[in-house]
């Protein structure tokens, strides 16, 4: 008796997307938190609020780390409290499999309703319409990439009670690249100069965890089930 | 499948999808990614209007001119191709001198002229003792090409 | 019995901290049978268990099933295996039926009627509809018997799954267990009393 | 008592032929850099550019390198315990980690005091700054993940893991300069090619580089002895090892 | 036989503090996530490097409120889903006790921990020295407000399905005074301009919120238990 | 026995969703007495504990402690009570020392020599340092039993203690109840058998 993979694939799926919207609230916090964030610095920032333009890719972009980062955080954890994961683990399913299909349906739930949601706040931050476009991809691009890396983190801290703070530790250092390119792609694409290049560095940093995370993502597993 | 055949899978993906990331990093490669320009792309209109860069080159030799009641200082940086004139008011780092590579932080004036308001200098991978280098610097001037980059 | 032994251990070994928990485990069934695995509270059983279902490796020692490692082929031997820990692993947002559905769904296809029949047999279809977190302990503990059948594997590792039945419950468990055993199943059940089983069941004593 | 055998396989031998071999390597390494030392700041000539203020290269490079170089060795012992199930490999990597953040560290603050006079800023968001920066961060992460776990076997495969991962920043850091265009110079000595410096000043790095390396391999011992003794403490060996 | 409830209350704050702390580098771990998520600026705005100096209040305070709304989330998470929650409801000690002494544990933790290290990295965004003293005192006062009303959303959020909207919904226009005002006392140390005015509002909202809060919290809790 | 009951309910009713699951429960007990509650699984024995503990408030009839409601005065009532859920509720992080000195330190002081001593009673003394997570399940049962008992209180609630707990734990534990009893305490005890106590127990069998 094998498993039939793909069916398998589409019932994880199932899952995590019916668990999500079971509980709309965990599906909404990124968004809110996204949302609360960046409206949260052009208060902060009342005092010089000329400056808000100017920084408008640096806020967008931290913010959108920062929310993909908060709700990684649960990715396994539920299912590992609650003894899931081990079911999970042992279903035949490879885990790589296992481990894919859950970090795409997180970035379902949270990346990609927060592009959808991105130039809601890129208008708000002042960000012209004409950079909507690269916008919108640099931050799918780097969200999947962000979810890659925080499921290793997420992977690696399952056991913890108090893994966030030791999530963001471990993730936020790796990220950084992403971060970097990805301001300034949306920089570039505001100011009208070519923004071509980091597109390009941001779609190969996606590629190449879309590849590698999962087999480190499994691992981390294995060792922290064990 | 085999576990044997589901090995080779997951090595030829995880081989396709390297090799694609490496051909996005090179396709990157060929743009302009950090906010960095030198001479000649400025005087080719390549620099963002109204926005602050970087730029890098040579400080040319004989250009530097001070404003004798404050600190404001001009000079002309150089790519060897192009110009471009800039000005900054502050204190210059100790290694800043005619000659002298340096990267300026600012934006472009309407004019033509670069703003900056921090310039670093910068150093290259070369060392030596000063007697050695003013030696190297005679046979230089001996020599009508310029070559090397540091050492004038 | 001497039928080929499909599910073996040899000589396993495991610490646990700076506790040596498993000190040389041996066993091995044949299909039809059933192991009874006993012993003081921390004594392995729990340990032993998670190392014959592969998700603690032991530090020496080996566990084979149809005569190959279960490290060689995983995926293959965990579609053989169903197996029931102390916790009952479901989602307390999810509903009975939508849990098992999931949980089943990854082994193989499965249809809302066959769910319905085996969660009738086990006295909780009145609950298919409550989420998970509106369940007794029994009735949970129920709704993990009936993932372990619907899922058909041929070895059952089940941790204390009398643990909160009621008597009901545990006859119903039994005569589980022994339809399972007479269509050639093997099953592995950690216990602290006899389990009243109709066929002989073999013994394994864990010393703490 | 047997049973332990097989577990320990080689600590004892281990922790046995690495003590002998440490005041030897202090002593070396005491040589060496107490050569450099001298040699750089006092006997080296000044450069034509930077006057003495070069000077600081021969703490800054020798740690900037070790740090790399503890991080890879911290990654690599890692892996051979995650691959071939080798106890040593997690202490090595244990071992290392702390050492390689200490030398971060010097190497970021050496770097930032060289800063001032060189380019009129202690800190710029350089890449090769920015990554050393990271490196650190690391390095606090993979420290953090292997407390973290309170069994101590996962928390040692987690960190082992963390590590590998995070080994890309490496050819990150050395290459930036080159594919960047940076503040931080390009390489002198660590490249192919002729270095750019002359003997009197390159010698003295030189020395200081060596020193530096045999200074890590013997602190590196020495962590590792205490950690096998911590790791093993129920060993025999360990016992008779305290009791002698 | 009745309960001493300074006794217990001194057993819940040494409990807290302990699962804290459990391990003396967690002491380190908000120090460096704060430094973390402050380097993260700096790198999403590369090119626009300059404006980080006026962004300092900003960035500091967006950063305290996330760092102490990141760890308020499972303040009573924990507890209830391995059942300490109940056992303290049937200590015998006061629920508003319990409340109180946990939500001050937390803001010990993150919040003070958070105040303690401000100063490095206000260096790192180039706060001036002078200001330092303004900037500690209105972040103590903001984070300790911030616990309060971020404990209310835990509390609220423990068993409800929407939970986490809410909270932010209740934190979010709650916050958004602070917010002003701790940047802007910040901001106007830094200046030089009187920031006492700003002080005296932020020590307006921490008493306010130190009485009503626990109130709210305990009738939360009791909700959501039952 | 004729002693005044010191714990009473009385015709309790309580719904959980469209269940009716307390359908007028009333009982009584006097000090040195323990009430058995057995029913069928999801009959709502765990709901009746919470209830009678004050966790849930029923939607008719009382509990009374000594006389008074206890929602009157909550705290002393509490004071007085001590209940062990289906739950361990013991904090993954912390020892087990640890979490009994918290958990027993919020209704008294008490002196680790003392906790040391119940824990040897209980047979766990040697898990004392380890945090919770790695306990098995019955050594998890232990020390929830030692908490019980180092509390000190005059009432006990006990949601199925028997349950994981190998023969040698379920001894000690009839042992320790029959002590609380002989010293005037009172138990509520849900289990699914008969309890083999020394003493005569009343019974209350809740219908499914
Ligand atoms: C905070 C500031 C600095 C940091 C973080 C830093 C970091 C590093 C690192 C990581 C390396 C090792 C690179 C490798 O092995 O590939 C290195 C090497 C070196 N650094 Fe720095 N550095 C800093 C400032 C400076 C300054 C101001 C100078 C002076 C110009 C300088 C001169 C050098 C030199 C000469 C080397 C050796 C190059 C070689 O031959 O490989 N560094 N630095
Ligand atoms: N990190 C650790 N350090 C020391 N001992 C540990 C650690 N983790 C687990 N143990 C011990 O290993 C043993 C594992 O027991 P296991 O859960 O297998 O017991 P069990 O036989 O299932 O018991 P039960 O009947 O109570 O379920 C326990 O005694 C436990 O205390
Ligand atoms: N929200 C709800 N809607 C409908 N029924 C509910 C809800 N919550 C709980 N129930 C039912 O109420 C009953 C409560 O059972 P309780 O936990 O008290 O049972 P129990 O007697 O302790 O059973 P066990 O022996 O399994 O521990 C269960 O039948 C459960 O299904
Ligand atoms: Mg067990
Ligand atoms: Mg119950």
């Amino acid at each position: 008796m094998t498993v039939n993979i793909s069916a398998a694939a589409a019932v994880i799926l199932q899952r995590e997307l019916l668990l999500g919207f079971r509980r709309p609230d965990q599906l909404l916090q990124p968004l809110v938190f996204f949302l609360i964030v960046t409206t949260l610095f052009p208060l902060a920032l009342s005092a010089q609020l000329s400056l808000l333009r100017d920084m408008a890719p640096g806020v967008l972009w931290v913010s959108a780390l920062l929310a993909s980062l908060l709700s990684i955080d649960v990715l396994f954890k539920g299912d590992a409290d609650d003894g899931t994961l081990e079911q999970l683990v042992l279903s035949g399913v490879p885990l790589g499999v296992i481990v894919i299909v859950k970090t795409l349906a997180h970035w379902l739930v949270s990346g990609a309703a927060l592009v959808v949601v991105s130039p809601l706040v890129a208008m708000a931050l002042g960000i012209p319409f004409g950079a909507f476009g690269t916008m919108m991809l640099s931050l799918a691009l780097g969200t999947l990439t962000l979810s890659w890396l925080g499921a290793i983190g997420a992977a690696l801290t399952v056991g913890l009670r108090r893994g966030s703070m030791l999530l963001s530790l471990i993730v936020l250092p790796l990220a950084s690249p992403l971060l970097i390119f990805g301001a300034s792609a949306t920089d570039r694409a505001i100011t009208g100069s070519g923004s071509a290049g980091a597109l390009y560095l941001l779609a190969a940093l996606c590629v190449l965890t879309s590849t590698l995370a999962p087999l480190a993502i499994a691992a981390a597993l294995r060792i922290t089930l064990e | 499948m085999t576990p044997r055949r589901k090995r080779l899978y997951v090595v030829l993906a995880i081989l396709g999808g390297v090799g694609a990331a490496v051909a996005l990093a090179t396709m990157a490669s060929r743009e302009n990614i950090m906010f960095y320009f030198d001479p000649s792309q400025v005087i080719a209109g390549k620099a963002p209007p109204a926005k602050r860069f970087r730029i890098g080159g040579m400080v040319v030799k004989g250009s530097v001119t001070r404003a004798s009641g404050d600190l404001t200082v001009h000079f002309v940086l150089t790519d060897f191709a192009h110009e471009v004139p800039v000005e900054y008011t502050g204190v210059l780092p100790d290694l800043f001198r005619e000659g002298q590579g340096i990267i300026a932080h600012g934006t472009l004036r309407g004019d033509g002229e670069f703003v900056a308001d921090q310039v670093l200098a910068k150093h290259d991978e070369k060392y030596m003792p000063p007697e050695v280098a003013a030696s190297l610097k005679r046979s230089a001037a001996a020599r009508p090409a310029s070559e090397g980059k540091g050492l004038e | 019995m001497s039928a080929p032994k499909e599910l073996a251990a040899d000589q396993v070994h495991l610490w646990r901290g700076d506790r040596h928990v498993l000190k040389g485990v041996s066993l091995g069934i044949a299909p039809g049978q059933m192991l009874q695995v006993s012993g003081a509270n921390g004594s392995g059983k729990t340990t032993l268990l998670r190392v014959l279902c592969g998700l603690m490796r032991p530090e020496q020692g080996m566990v084979t099933w149809r005569g190959r490692s279960i490290r060689e082929d995983p995926m293959a031997y965990q579609a053989d295996m169903a197996y029931a820990s102390h916790e009952p692993a479901l989602k307390a947002d999810l509903t009975v039926l939508e849990n098992l559905r999931f949980a089943v769904g990854l082994k193989r296809h499965i249809e809302v009627a066959e769910l319905r029949s085996i969660l009738i047999r086990l006295g909780v279809a009145e609950c298919e509809e409550l989420p998970a977190r509106a369940l007794s302990a029994g009735q949970r503990r129920r709704v993990t018997m009936a993932r372990v059948v619907a899922m058909r594997a041929s070895l059952w590792l089940l941790d204390e799954p009398f643990a909160n039945l009621d008597a009901r419950g545990s006859e119903v468990l039994l005569q589980l267990l022994d339809q399972h055993l007479s269509g050639g199943g093997l099953a592995i059940v950690v216990a602290h009393h006899e389990i009243g089983l109709a066929r002989a069941a073999s013994h394994l004593e864990l010393a703490a | 008592m047997w049973t332990w055998f097989y577990r320990l396989a080689s600590p004892p031998y281990v922790y046995g032929f690495v003590g002998p071999a440490i005041p030897w390597l202090l002593a070396a390494a005491a040589c060496l850099i107490g050569y450099g030392l001298v040699a750089g700041l006092v006997f080296a000539p000044p450069d034509y550019q930077q006057g003495d203020a070069f000077r600081i290269i021969y703490v800054h490079a020798p740690s900037a390198w070790l740090s790399l170089c503890a991080y890879t060795t911290m990654a690599v012992a890692g892996a051979i315990g995650l691959v071939w199930r080798i106890k040593i490999g997690f202490a090595v990597a244990a071992a290392a980690a702390p050492i390689g953040a200490s030398f971060t560290l010097v190497a970021l603050v050496t770097g930032a005091l060289w800063g001032r006079p060189m380019w009129g800023t202690y800190w710029a968001w350089d890449p090769r700054l920015t990554s050393e920066l990271i490196l650190l961060f690391l390095y606090f992460g993979v420290m953090s993940l292997r407390r973290a776990l309170d069994d101590a076997a996962r928390g040692d495969r987690a960190a082992a893991l963390l590590a590998i991962v995070g080994v890309v920043n490496v050819p990150i850091i050395h290459f930036s300069v080159q594919w960047w265009n940076s503040l931080h110079q390009g390489a002198t000595v660590m490249k192919f090619g002729k270095s750019q410096m002359p003997g009197s000043m390159l010698l003295p790095l030189l020395a200081m580089l060596c020193g530096f390396m045999i200074f890590f391999v013997a602190v590196l011992c020495q962590r590792l002895r205490a950690e096998l003794l911590m790791r093993e403490r129920l060993a025999v060996w360990v016992r008779e090892a305290i009791r002698t």
